[in-house]
């Protein structure tokens, strides 16, 4: 009984979270949309209502873009094998689904006996499974470009491949130094550790807990903006140049799920960005947890600010142009990684001088 | 079967599987992925043994032979790239040019 | 534990036989990823977490997609390769035949070390034991590696940064390129 | 004698400004190496690089030898620890005493006058600055075989300065004579090398240690029998370094070297290398009496047969080398008299002139368009003036006419000789010596007149027009030619009573003292005598009867054939050739052909053929593709594994 009821809580936090992800991205398609209307002075989507409804272009967003995916057909290039070719967009939306899994959403529920934690995994090393998970989600796109038989494909998922594995190792990089001063891989235990002041006013985030980890932050901002492959790191699918790369043959469902799946990768950066540097759940000067609606409260407060990051990425992605390639991995290899190793020095002396 | 013996056997048939490999393919990219799986099968020992033993040092290998492999593979793969330069080819039947 | 243990076991022999059969070497590359994720598995199964997270990381994370990288990039993927020669294929077949046996033989009946008598604490897998260890003990060892990585990088660099001798024209990543400009000129 | 009675444990005081001296010609024979392939348009660079860091070196020898202290102090520089083995630990150390010192400052003074010299005399050679980098190293060279705190430190000087001696003479070595001349400098002083090591094992064998201040206080533990061999064998490196019998052959073809090379490395500095050795070990060599004996034999005998070669000769290079040979004998009958100060005095007066000598016979020869015979000279004394006024006072030096500087050294070294026991086979040798001393000075005064007037007077005989030398060449000669004529006479006392430590205790006395000694009187007189007859008959026939000498050779057969045996320089290179050489080229070419071709080519070859045989055979298991060698491999581990279960 108790254990069935367990597995039951389980289940309902995945579901919880995968609904919530879900939903996010598809907002997050609507306020892109939205957003590039606005920014490029512009309607935007509005042609899909519902007795005359159109919710300011949700149901275009929401419903007909879904509607017309599904029942567009499903084109597979000759010579290709059909499963290869589903496989890919799996591949490419999978890891990213279930990095979810480690990231909490709020402060545990306590009922009597039981606490029931806000996350669905409390791995020890949460940290290290998101980046490995992140790791993972190159192959779709790789897949995607090789069973295409398509050059701009191939050259889209080459490209992305040499661009992803260069910005993880900048990501992994900057956050050591985080890492260091948190003493632990666990999304839990960092969250928790952000509750209170530093100076007496400033909320001890994580982005406020030494001087240096603003430098981490942009760091790894900026290489998760570009493990998404969108814009200005858009190279891999740059449209003006490879058509649509790696996801040039694709169409349809499987079209939508690459869609979908790097609009839920933009809420993983979020969450991961406000799990990392702003306090998760937590509210400033208030703990949350402390509350009878606590959970509630702080599932609401990381929604917000979640769904900041996510606007603040799509305002992002409608502002910068692209870079060019070679720019692209400069950046990368010449800028970023040797500042992130020399905030990383800077992060570990501080602490030594607050130790000493 | 124990769980410990359980990954000494599924180890050696993940090494025999790698060595297979390597003695039967001939596209050098495929026999270094036997290679990795090899050591990927000693590493599944390592892990397993330290774990018997309730060692840390065991996972402190695979870390330093995980380390190898990156190593490994960075130059295996520029190796390769540059056969492919000088013979066209990554095939082992078409690199000879040690036959005596 | 047991159950997972064995499921993910089959998988792993499963996959690890699609490395070693599968015709083409992309086929190879992707089943060589799926073992390396069903081993992080059992690393996770077994404790070790953090190793499990290393093994996605590096292996699958990153050797494989070098790996897979290369085979895009000089297009090796043109179709199944034959095998070696029968002989080949026959005397590799039973000296690995008679290596399985000998260390089967060995597990299960050599085994010096009491079978389950293990004391498997749980701080073995933990990352700060791990990371503690790492550098302590094992710090020359860890500063060697170091070195290692940093030699492999510029050796490398060095075997792959051949300006002047282009890869094979007309397979791979140059030939999409070629063929990326001749569109373009077309286009023009 | 103080060196005997003296413990030597003297003050000694640390200094690094010490290892500056022979750094900074090593500073610009590495610089001069890297700029070899210099642009021809900045060459001119090379000479004046080298002359500042030669002249730098000379400057801080200076401030060093002024604060030089007692005869027992000294500054002293250990580098490192050099090597160890069992009981022998070797220190890279550097000492400057008194005699160092004295040693160190003509050898970087009359070395930076030598540099500023050759920047003329080079200044149309398009290897100048190969040239100035041997130069530099040279300098290195000696400043570390002078400066070396131990046997084995100034060993490496020793080899170095033989190394660059050799460069220097092949100098030009696309002329076949002057690439063989140096083989023979360099294969003659490695007999003496071989001596001057075994010499250094015998020392350390017996004693322990190779350190000079160490040796002096601890050979007085040596048998005698022991002393006399070691002294032996290194006074056997000397008679190579310093050109004495039967080792003297290398130095006048060294003469094919450039000029300032000459006047710098065969006759001002490294051919004393020798003497300086020799005093260096003065406490060991007063107790090897036979071995000084010979030293003084040998010194005397050089000292003749060279004078009598170079009064036949008629290149004037090949005069002045034989007149260096023979001044070196002079220094050996010095020291084999044990009177290792005057030896050391002549060293540094003969420095002087003789530097002076070589330096303007290169101004004549440069002056005559290369021309270095004398019978195409004469007159020269109008066209060149500044350099005449030098080789009048250098010749008027080394002639030992009065208060020259040659005057005060020589007749010292007579007067040591006579005034001691020199025993050699229970005779007292000593009066004989002298006897031939006092010829030999006979001879030298007529030879360099003779030069003097067959270059300088008479009429010019030659074809080109000869001219002055610009000033870089005419300033060292000049500068060189006052200390060849005063340095005797203002400083001569103060410069053995210096030197006192290294001196023999009756010569240690004012001249004034000296010469209340009626005998001294006596031979002074003579001495003096003798360098005015010589002077006075070669300016007669060299002057008034220019056909003196034709006519004698015409008139009698005897002259004919001394003259022939002189000029020939007494068939001393083809003795040795026939001796020597001749028979080792025979047994060579039997050892070539039986031992080198059949035995060990045999051999050679042989195994090669057996291993290619075998090679054919094996070959065809290297089937060049990895996958075999992979299989081979495993099938071995397989059997290793199989093997290990078993046993």
């Amino acid at each position: 009984m108790d254990d069935l009821l367990s597995v039951g809580i389980v289940v309902v936090k995945a579901a919880v979270v995968m609904g919530a992800v879900l939903h996010l991205a598809a907002l997050t398609t609507w306020v892109e949309r939205k957003a590039s209307a606005l920014i490029q002075n512009r309607i935007g989507a509005n042609r899909a209502a519902i007795f005359g409804f159109d919710l300011a272009g949700i149901i275009n967003t929401l419903v007909a873009d879904p509607v017309k995916a599904l029942t567009k057909e499903d084109f597979v290039p000759k010579g290709v094998s059909q499963f290869m070719h589903s496989l890919a967009p799996f591949m490419g939306m999978f890891p990213v689904i279930i990095s979810f899994a480690v990231i909490p959403f709020g402060p545990p529920i306590v009922l009597d006996d039981r606490v029931i934690t806000l996350q669905l995994a409390e791995l020890n090393v949460g940290i290290l499974y998101v980046l490995a998970m992140g790791s993972l989600a190159v192959y779709g796109t790789v897949l995607a470009g090789w069973v295409s038989k398509n050059k701009f494909s191939l050259m889209g998922s080459l490209r992305a491949s040499a661009q992803m594995i260069s910005y993880e190792i900048t990501m992994g990089i900057s956050i050591i130094g985080l890492l260091a001063l948190y003493q632990t891989l666990d999304f839990a235990s960092i969250v928790e550790q952000q509750s209170g002041t530093v100076l007496g006013f400033l909320p001890k985030w994580g982005i406020f807990m030494s001087p240096f980890n603003w430098i981490a932050f942009i760091l790894f901002f900026v290489s998760v903006m570009a493990e998404t492959k969108r814009a200005p790191f858009d190279l891999p699918e740059s449209e003006s140049e490879l058509v649509a790369g790696y996801m040039t043959e694709y169409s349809g469902m499987k079209f939508l799920l690459f869609w979908l799946g790097e609009f839920a990768e933009i809420v993983v950066a979020s969450a991961l960005v406000v799990v990392l540097f702003f306090g998760g759940w937590q509210l400033p000067y208030i703990d949350v947890s402390k509350f009878t609606l606590g959970p509630l409260i702080g599932a609401m407060v990381f929604g917000a600010k979640v769904s900041a990051f996510c606007v603040l990425q799509v305002i992002i992605r409608w502002s910068v142009p692209r870079f060019r390639y070679d720019q692209l991995l400069n950046l990368c290899w010449k800028l970023m990684l040797p500042i992130a190793l020399g905030n990383l020095v800077a992060t570990i002396a501080w602490m030594i001088w607050l130790d000493s | 079967m124990e769980v410990t013996q359980f990954y000494l056997v599924l180890g050696a048939v993940l090494f025999t599987l790698g060595t297979l490999g390597v003695l039967i393919r001939r596209n050098t990219i495929v026999i270094f992925m036997c290679i990795e799986l090899m050591l990927n099968s000693v590493n599944l020992t390592m892990v397993a043994l330290s774990r018997q033993f309730g060692e840390v040092s065991g996972q402190v290998f695979v870390f330093f032979v995980m380390a190898v492999a990156a190593a490994e593979a960075a130059v295996g793969l520029a190796i390769i790239m540059t056969a492919f330069r000088n013979y066209h080819s990554v095939r082992t039947t078409d690199v000879h040019d040690l036959a005596g | 534990m047991i159950v997972a243990m064995w499921i993910f076991g089959v998988l792993t022999v499963l996959s690890a036989l699609g490395v070693v059969f599968a015709p083409r070497p992309l086929h190879s590359a992707l089943w060589l990823v799926g073992t390396l994720f069903f081993l992080a598995v059992h690393f996770a199964l077994m404790g070790a977490d953090f190793i499990a997270a290393l093994q996605v990381v590096v292996y699958a994370g990153a050797i494989m997609v070098l790996v897979v990288f290369v085979i895009m990039l000089l297009g090796l993927d043109e179709g199944p390769t034959q095998n070696q020669s029968r002989l080949t294929l026959y005397s590799g077949a039973i000296f690995c035949g008679l290596f399985l046996g000998l260390l089967l033989f060995a597990f299960t009946h050599q085994l010096s070390f009491p079978i389950g008598s293990g004391v498997s604490n749980g701080s073995v897998g933990d990352p700060r034991e791990v990371g503690r260890v790492l550098v302590t003990d094992f710090l020359y060892a860890f500063e060697v590696i170091a070195l290692l990585l940093f030699a492999a990088i510029i050796g490398a660099v060095l075997l792959a940064n051949d300006r002047k001798r282009p890869l094979m024209p007309g397979r791979g990543l140059k030939a999409v390129q070629g063929s990326a400009n001749d569109a373009a000129s077309v286009e023009a | 004698m103080n060196i005997l009675g003296s413990t030597l444990t003297g003050q000694v005081t640390e200094n690094l400004l010490l290892v500056l001296i022979p750094l900074f010609p090593l500073v610009g024979a590495a610089l001069l190496g890297v700029a070899v392939g210099i642009r021809e348009d900045r060459r001119w660079q090379a000479g004046w690089a080298a002359t500042l860091f030669a002249v730098c070196s000379f400057v801080v020898t200076v401030k060093l030898f002024l604060g030089i202290g007692d005869a027992q102090e000294a500054f002293r520089y250990t580098a490192w620890r050099w090597f160890e083995s069992g009981q022998l630990s070797v220190a890279l150390a550097l000492r400057m005493d008194r005699l160092a010192g004295v040693m160190t400052l003509v050898v970087t003074g009359v070395g930076s006058l030598i540099h500023l010299y050759a920047i003329g005399y080079m200044h149309e050679d398009e290897s100048r600055p190969r040239f100035f980098c041997y130069l530099n190293l040279f300098l290195f060279a000696m400043l570390l075989l002078v400066l070396g705190e131990n046997l084995l430190v100034m060993f490496v000087g020793w080899e170095g300065v033989g190394l660059c001696s050799y460069l220097l003479i092949g100098f030009w070595y696309r002329e076949m004579p002057n690439a063989d001349a140096g083989q023979k400098a360099f294969v003659v002083n490695r007999i003496g090398d071989a001596g001057f090591l075994l010499g250094i094992f015998v020392l350390f064998w017996n004693l322990g240690t190779v350190s000079f201040p160490e040796l002096q206080g601890l050979v007085g533990q040596l048998p005698p029998y022991l002393a006399e061999t070691a002294a032996l064998l290194l006074f056997v490196g000397a008679v190579g370094k310093s050109a004495q019998i039967p080792l003297f052959v290398w130095l006048p073809d060294a003469m094919a070297g450039p000029t300032p090379v000459s006047a710098l490395i065969h006759a001002a500095t490294m051919v004393t290398a020798g003497v300086y050795m020799v005093t260096r070990l003065g406490a060991l060599y007063v107790l090897a009496p036979t071995a000084l004996a010979v030293i003084a034999v040998v010194g005397t005998a050089t000292a003749l047969l060279a004078a009598t070669i170079a009064l036949a000769q008629n290149d004037i290079k090949k005069v002045l080398a034989y007149s260096t040979v023979s001044q070196l004998g002079y220094m050996f009958m010095a020291l084999g008299a044990a009177a290792f100060s005057n030896g050391i005095y002549h060293v540094v007066t003969h420095a002087f002139f003789k530097a002076c000598l070589f330096m303007a016979a290169g101004s004549v020869i440069v002056g005559c368009h290369h021309e270095q015979d004398m019978r195409h000279y004469g007159g020269l004394r109008k066209s060149m003036p500044l350099t005449f006024l030098a080789y009048l006072a250098a010749t008027y030096a080394i002639t030992g006419l009065p208060f020259g500087a040659g005057f005060f050294s020589k007749d010292a070294i007579l007067w040591a000789v006579y005034s001691h026991e020199i025993v050699l086979f229970g005779t007292p040798i000593n009066r004989v010596l002298w006897g031939v001393g006092l010829f030999t000075a006979f001879l030298t005064a007529f030879y360099m007149t003779r030069s003097l007037m067959m270059t300088f007077f008479g009429e010019y005989r030659g074809h080109e027009h000869p001219h002055e030398s610009p000033w870089t060449m005419t300033t060292p000669i000049l500068i060189l030619a006052v200390p060849s004529l005063a340095f005797g006479f203002l400083f001569g006392e103060e410069f053995l009573h210096f030197l006192a430590a290294w001196g023999r205790e009756d010569l240690n006395v004012g001249h004034a003292v000296l010469a209340e000694n009626a005998t001294y009187h006596l031979l002074e007189m003579i001495s003096m005598g003798i360098a005015v007859a010589g002077v006075a008959l070669a300016a007669f026939i060299y002057g008034l009867q220019p056909r003196l000498v034709d006519s004698l050779l015409r008139a009698a057969a005897v002259c004919r054939g001394v003259h022939r045996a002189l000029l020939n320089k007494w068939w001393i290179d083809e003795l040795y050739d026939a001796l020597i050489v001749a028979p080792l080229r025979k047994v060579s070419a039997v050892l070539f052909s039986v031992l080198d071709r059949a035995l060990i080519d045999g051999t050679v070859n042989g195994t090669a053929l057996f291993m290619a045989a075998n090679g054919e055979i094996v070959r065809r298991m290297h089937t060049g593709r990895v996958s075999s060698y992979a299989m081979v491999l495993f099938a071995g581990t397989i059997a290793a594994i199989i093997f290990w279960i078993v046993l």
